[in-house]
């Protein structure tokens, strides 16, 4: 009784850290899946929404879980203006040079945050830190409760945007088929400028959710990268949908392993899974992967 | 007279698109069959069926005993049967001898002599005094014939030559076509031929295959298939 | 007034695949382009809608430059194109694929109106409005294809192959639709391998063989005509 | 033409007066920090040529080397200060299990068209950070190991000044770059080319493209282990931080653009001109302010990127040609 409820307790945990690993894996995809660009910058851009909200709290006391679509918004300028002065100029460069334009926007956003935080591990306090919820005879952190709800909330809001305004359909078809798109009179480069806002603003907002339950430093985004690349690889590059439910399996997986591991290593089941994508990718096992052409489907 | 390719009951698809539908025919050794059909009729998709770039859902493709299918290209290349891209694809940013080359390296354990291979190739299709040019600053007609030279370079026993004359001058597609023929003269090799340009293709074809929507409508001698009633139709359309 | 074509020069990179091409479109006009494979029709039409660079000559459509417009704006004169291969958007319903063609239409209520045109023109694809284009038949994509173009209310309709696969039958169809299209007003200006339907529909026609024009005249000039034939079978 | 300094003795002789000016380096520098700055000049020259295998001449970007230069330093560090055993044994044994983790990551990436290679490698660095630090008996933990003082010698590797060792890594760098060389114009160096340039049209002129850019994945992955071993008995101590640090990487995909991807000598010259640059900032930039070093590098990746993806190599061949007439 006393292992079935740890096993619960656990599946539970990891779908809540699941839903909070899709919504910082989810703009990747969107990027991919839109201008067939792989942001190697991910993980840093959710450190630069880490350090937004840390700033704002710190400044002006304001809880990061309130200031969270505020910094949401700045991501999306910013993910913009990045888009127009480096992204644009390679679209159509090979693959190489656009891995290696995003690795040099990661270093400069990683070193920018260093050379104004300063190199350390930083953390806000919140009221509810110590609360909890409980369900079921389970227990829930509060504020993992509350990332997960956000998650939720975005994922929604994403879904609506993609499917239902004209806008998210037109973003669709130029992801299907840029040359028809533009036939139509739809302006790709608004588009891809868009897509990268809105990757960028998906992942800053994430990285204000997550704060009050974990620490920022500048170079945390590496540690994220693991999680990142194993969702959206698992889930099929430029796949919404692939995203969100790979989200949730690898926090699952990480969640359960907990049980087995200790702490320290729950990234290596994580790693574990994401190879057995690759193989599985490689051997065709997954073959609606390899042609890349999962593009943007209904989400 | 005994066929060299058999491709059996071929089928590819493509999303909903039914792009070839059970393409069954035979190549004899030492002959030019030229494939003709309106665009999208599948001739290019059954190129790559065949040399396996995009694998076919279906059926098999006979080549001495052995079934082309699922085999991956590079090594479909190294048994014998070789082919040309639709689009000119040529290395831009390397020497024409170096392009040719690179193909050599397939009989050729040294570069060395895979250079000294390829000088060989390049002279055959008149191309040696570009050897130290790179191959971005050949004209359109030059880079064609690189890239035949290069198909050519791998010793193929077949070789499948996808529209090389898209773009040429009357001059230049003469040219190619008498290299083409002597190719197939004096080194045997088997010659499938797509190509838009009809006057070419009924000059150096033995057999004219007709495709349309990806199946087989007419296999015959040149004269024959362009009279033929539905050949006539996919080309011109019906009322 | 229409389309005006001028001395033409176009290709990819440093191949020139249009040799000083000239044509013209009038309004209303219904104009087909047939030749071979590779005679450069296809690059005739990526030309006018900017797609593809063209290198010299003019293009004017009612007193617009085209040759200056970024290829999103063309679009905006109301000229619509409809590719060759169709090019719908395989994942994105019937629907949205048809919505997708009326992104410069601001206006809601002449979406609506529009949108009831075009599934009174095909009424296959009201029925098959929820389902994804990608899993339509070859003739109901091309419908799609069309379909989405018009959503434009264009003056002028480019059209590259619309009978390309599909069964005679469909082709006849088409061609009955897209007349009733012009029957409206439209300009059509088409491009074509299967000459006998497009010269039986067409007002006008060019002949064009290896990036040139070689002969032009009124469609019933042309249908009879040897040459045609010889253009294609080389016979 | 003859005359011209293209021509064979020509080009022996620059060789010859180049390796003069390495190996006599130690004599006219003298200050022992200078030497010490020479040896990771060698070090990380090497160790980028070694990416410059796969990244450069295959155009297969790979963000994971640090992972084999990880794994070479903690073999030697762990032979000398946990095992007691010479850190000649422990080249071999990095290069081995550099090698199986080059196989087990190219294996199914480069059946894979596309970014997976790139994601794999990438997603590998913090997976061996996360065993570095876990698994205290072997590594350390987080504190890392420290070789003791041993007497100096060459099979020690531990020496009085740093100028022996220089010897060593300056070595290793002409070995190295020898071997790039020969690659460049060997069988393999073609096929490289060819599916750097066009990946389909090497498919079609016969290519096995997985078969070749395993070999020089392998190659690759050999050599950084070896200058990563050399590295770590250069420092006589390894951590996780150290070992598996994203700098490494980043400074060998770095060095490698600035001197020319295409060249065999592209990455060292980017080693020699960058490392002396980089010890120059961080002495000057102090504090918060360190990182700008750092984050100039990043600002210098896109710049390379943008406007000159050739490097210095490319600036430099395109001088040459105009004065001789030839391609480099």
């Amino acid at each position: 009784m006393d292992i079935l409820n740890h096993v619960a307790q656990s599946v539970a945990n990891g779908l809540l850290i699941g839903s909070v690993y899709a919504l910082i894996s989810v703009g990747l995809t969107l990027i991919f899946g839109v201008m067939n660009i792989v942001n190697f910058a991910h993980g840093e851009f959710l450190m630069v929404g880490m350090f937004g909200a840390y700033f704002a709290s710190t400044a002006f006391g304001l809880d990061p879980l309130w200031i969270a679509p505020l910094i949401g918004i700045a991501g999306f300028l910013l993910g913009a203006l990045v888009e127009r002065t480096i992204i644009e100029p390679i679209i159509k460069a090979p693959q190489s040079a656009q891995i290696i334009a995003t690795v040099g926007l990661g270093i400069i956003l990683a070193n920018g945050a260093a050379a104004i935080f300063g190199n350390n591990f930083l953390s806000v306090k919140t009221p509810y830190q110590g609360e909890t919820f409980s369900l079921f005879g389970l227990h829930f952190a509060a504020t993992f409760v509350y990332a997960a709800a956000y998650a939720v909330v975005m994922a929604v809001l994403l879904a609506l945007f993609l499917n239902k305004t004209r806008f998210g359909k037109a973003m669709r078809a130029t992801a299907q088929n840029r040359g028809a798109a533009q036939l139509l009179g739809i302006d790709p480069k608004r588009m891809y400028m868009v897509a990268f806002g809105l990757g960028v603003a998906l992942v800053t907002l994430a990285g204000s959710v997550i704060l009050p339950y974990t620490l920022v430093y500048p170079f945390i985004g590496q540690q994220y990268v693991l999680i990142m690349f194993t969702v959206v690889v698992l889930g099929g590059l430029g796949s919404i949908r692939g995203a969100i439910i790979a989200g949730l399996v690898v926090g699952v997986i990480q969640s359960l392993s907990t049980l087995l591991l200790p702490s320290e290593l729950q990234n290596l089941p994580v790693f574990i899974v994401f190879f057995i994508a690759l193989v599985l990718i490689s051997g065709g096992v997954l073959s609606r992967v390899r042609n890349a052409s999962v593009k943007l489907k209904r989400s | 007279m005994s066929a060299i390719l058999r491709v059996q009951d071929l089928s590819q698809r493509f999303g909903g698109l039914h792009a070839l539908k059970d393409v069954s025919f035979d190549i004899i050794d030492g002959e030019i069959l030229g494939i003709i059909g309106p665009n999208g009729a599948g001739k290019s998709t059954l190129f790559n069926a065949i040399v396996g770039v995009v694998p076919p859902i279906s059926g098999h493709v006979w080549f001495k005993d052995e079934d082309l299918v699922g085999v991956p290209p590079h090594e479909v290349m190294a048994k014998g049967v070789a082919k040309t891209s639709q689009s000119v694809q040529v290395f831009d940013e390397m020497s024409v001898l170096d392009n040719v080359a690179v193909a050599a390296l397939l009989k050729n354990d040294s570069i060395k002599s895979a250079r000294e291979a390829a000088r060989g190739e390049l002279e055959f299709w008149g191309l040696q005094s570009f050897a130290d040019v790179i191959a971005q600053d050949l004209t359109l007609a030059q880079r064609s014939t690189l890239e035949l030279a290069r198909a050519m370079m791998l010793h193929p026993a077949v070789l499948l030559v996808d529209e090389v004359m898209a773009g040429l001058n009357e001059v230049e597609v003469d040219q190619m076509l008498d290299r083409m023929m002597q190719a197939n003269r004096e080194r045997g090799v088997t010659l499938i031929v797509i190509e838009h340009n009809m006057r070419a293709l009924m000059r150096i074809s033995h057999r004219i295959l007709a495709l349309d929507y990806g199946a087989v409508i007419a296999l015959g001698e040149p004269a024959e298939v362009s009279k033929n009633q539905r050949v006539v139709d996919a080309y011109l359309g019906v009322e | 007034m229409g389309l005006e074509i001028t001395d033409l020069q176009s290709g990819y990179g440093n191949i020139e695949v249009l040799h000083k091409i000239s044509l013209a479109v009038d309004d209303g006009d219904y104009v087909a382009v047939v030749g071979a494979n590779g005679a450069g029709k296809t690059t005739l039409l990526k030309s006018i809608s900017g797609t593809v660079r063209a290198k010299g000559g003019s293009i004017v459509f009612n007193g617009n430059d085209l040759l200056a417009r970024p290829a999103h704006k063309v679009p905006q004169l109301l000229i619509a194109h409809v590719p060759e291969g169709r090019q719908i958007f395989p994942e994105l319903s019937v629907y949205d694929n048809l919505m997708a063609g009326a992104w410069l239409v601001k206006d809601k209520d002449q979406r609506a109106q529009t949108l009831g045109e075009v599934y009174d023109l095909f009424p296959r694809l009201k029925e098959r409005s929820g389902q994804m284009a990608g899993t339509l038949s070859g003739g109901e994509q091309q419908m799609v294809a069309v379909g989405r173009a018009l959503m434009l209310r264009p003056k002028l309709i480019m059209l590259d192959e619309p009978s390309q696969g599909l069964a005679p039958k469909l082709v006849t169809e088409m061609y009955q639709q897209l007349a009733e299209v012009h029957g409206l007003g439209t300009s059509v200006l088409l491009v074509e391998q299967n000459t006998t339907a497009a010269l039986k529909y067409a007002k006008r026609a060019y002949v064009m063989e290896q990036g040139r024009i070689t002969m032009s005249g009124s469609s019933e000039e042309l249908r009879g005509s040897e040459e045609i034939r010889k253009a294609y079978l080389g016979i | 033409m003859r005359s011209l300094p293209t021509s064979r003795p020509w080009r022996i002789a620059f060789y010859l007066v180049a390796l003069a000016a390495l190996f006599l380096a130690p004599v006219y520098l003298q200050s022992s920090y200078s030497v010490r700055i020479l040896v990771l000049v060698c070090l990380f020259g090497a160790a980028s040529t070694g990416w410059n295998l796969i990244g450069g001449y295959a155009n297969q970007i790979s963000l994971g080397h640090t992972v084999f230069f990880g794994i070479g330093a903690y073999a030697t560090v762990i032979f000398q200060g946990t095992l007691g055993l010479s850190p000649w044994l422990a080249i071999p044994t990095g290069i081995v299990l550099a090698v199986i983790v080059a196989l087990l990551i190219g294996w199914p990436t480069f059946q894979l068209s596309g970014h997976y290679f790139a994601l794999a490698t990438l997603a590998l660095l913090p997976v061996f950070h996360i065993i570095a630090t876990y698994w205290e008996d072997l590594t350390g933990g987080s504190v890392g190991i420290s070789v003791p003082i041993l007497p100096s010698g060459l099979d020690t590797l531990q020496f009085d000044t740093p100028t022996p060792f220089f010897y060593i890594a300056a070595v290793l760098l002409v070995l190295v770059m020898i071997l790039a060389r020969w690659v460049r114009q060997s069988v393999l160096g073609l096929q490289l080319d060819a599916i750097r340039l066009n990946p389909q049209a090497s498919t079609l002129a016969g290519v096995n493209q997985f078969r070749a850019k395993m070999k020089a994945l392998v190659m690759s992955a050999a050599v950084v282990a070896v200058a990563g071993s050399l590295y770590g008995a250069f420092l006589q101590f390894m951590d996780p931080d150290t070992a598996f640090s994203w700098n490494t990487t980043l400074n060998l995909v770095l060095f490698a653009m600035v001197g020319g991807v295409r060249f065999w000598w592209g990455p060292a010259l980017g080693a020699l001109i960058l490392i002396p640059f980089g010890e120059f900032a961080s002495a000057q930039l102090t504090g918060n302010l360190a990182a700008l070093g750092q984050l100039a590098y990043g600002v210098l990746l896109i710049l390379l990127v943008l406007f000159q993806p050739r490097g210095i190599g490319g600036l430099f061949s395109i001088v040459w040609q105009k004065a001789t007439g030839r391609k480099l």
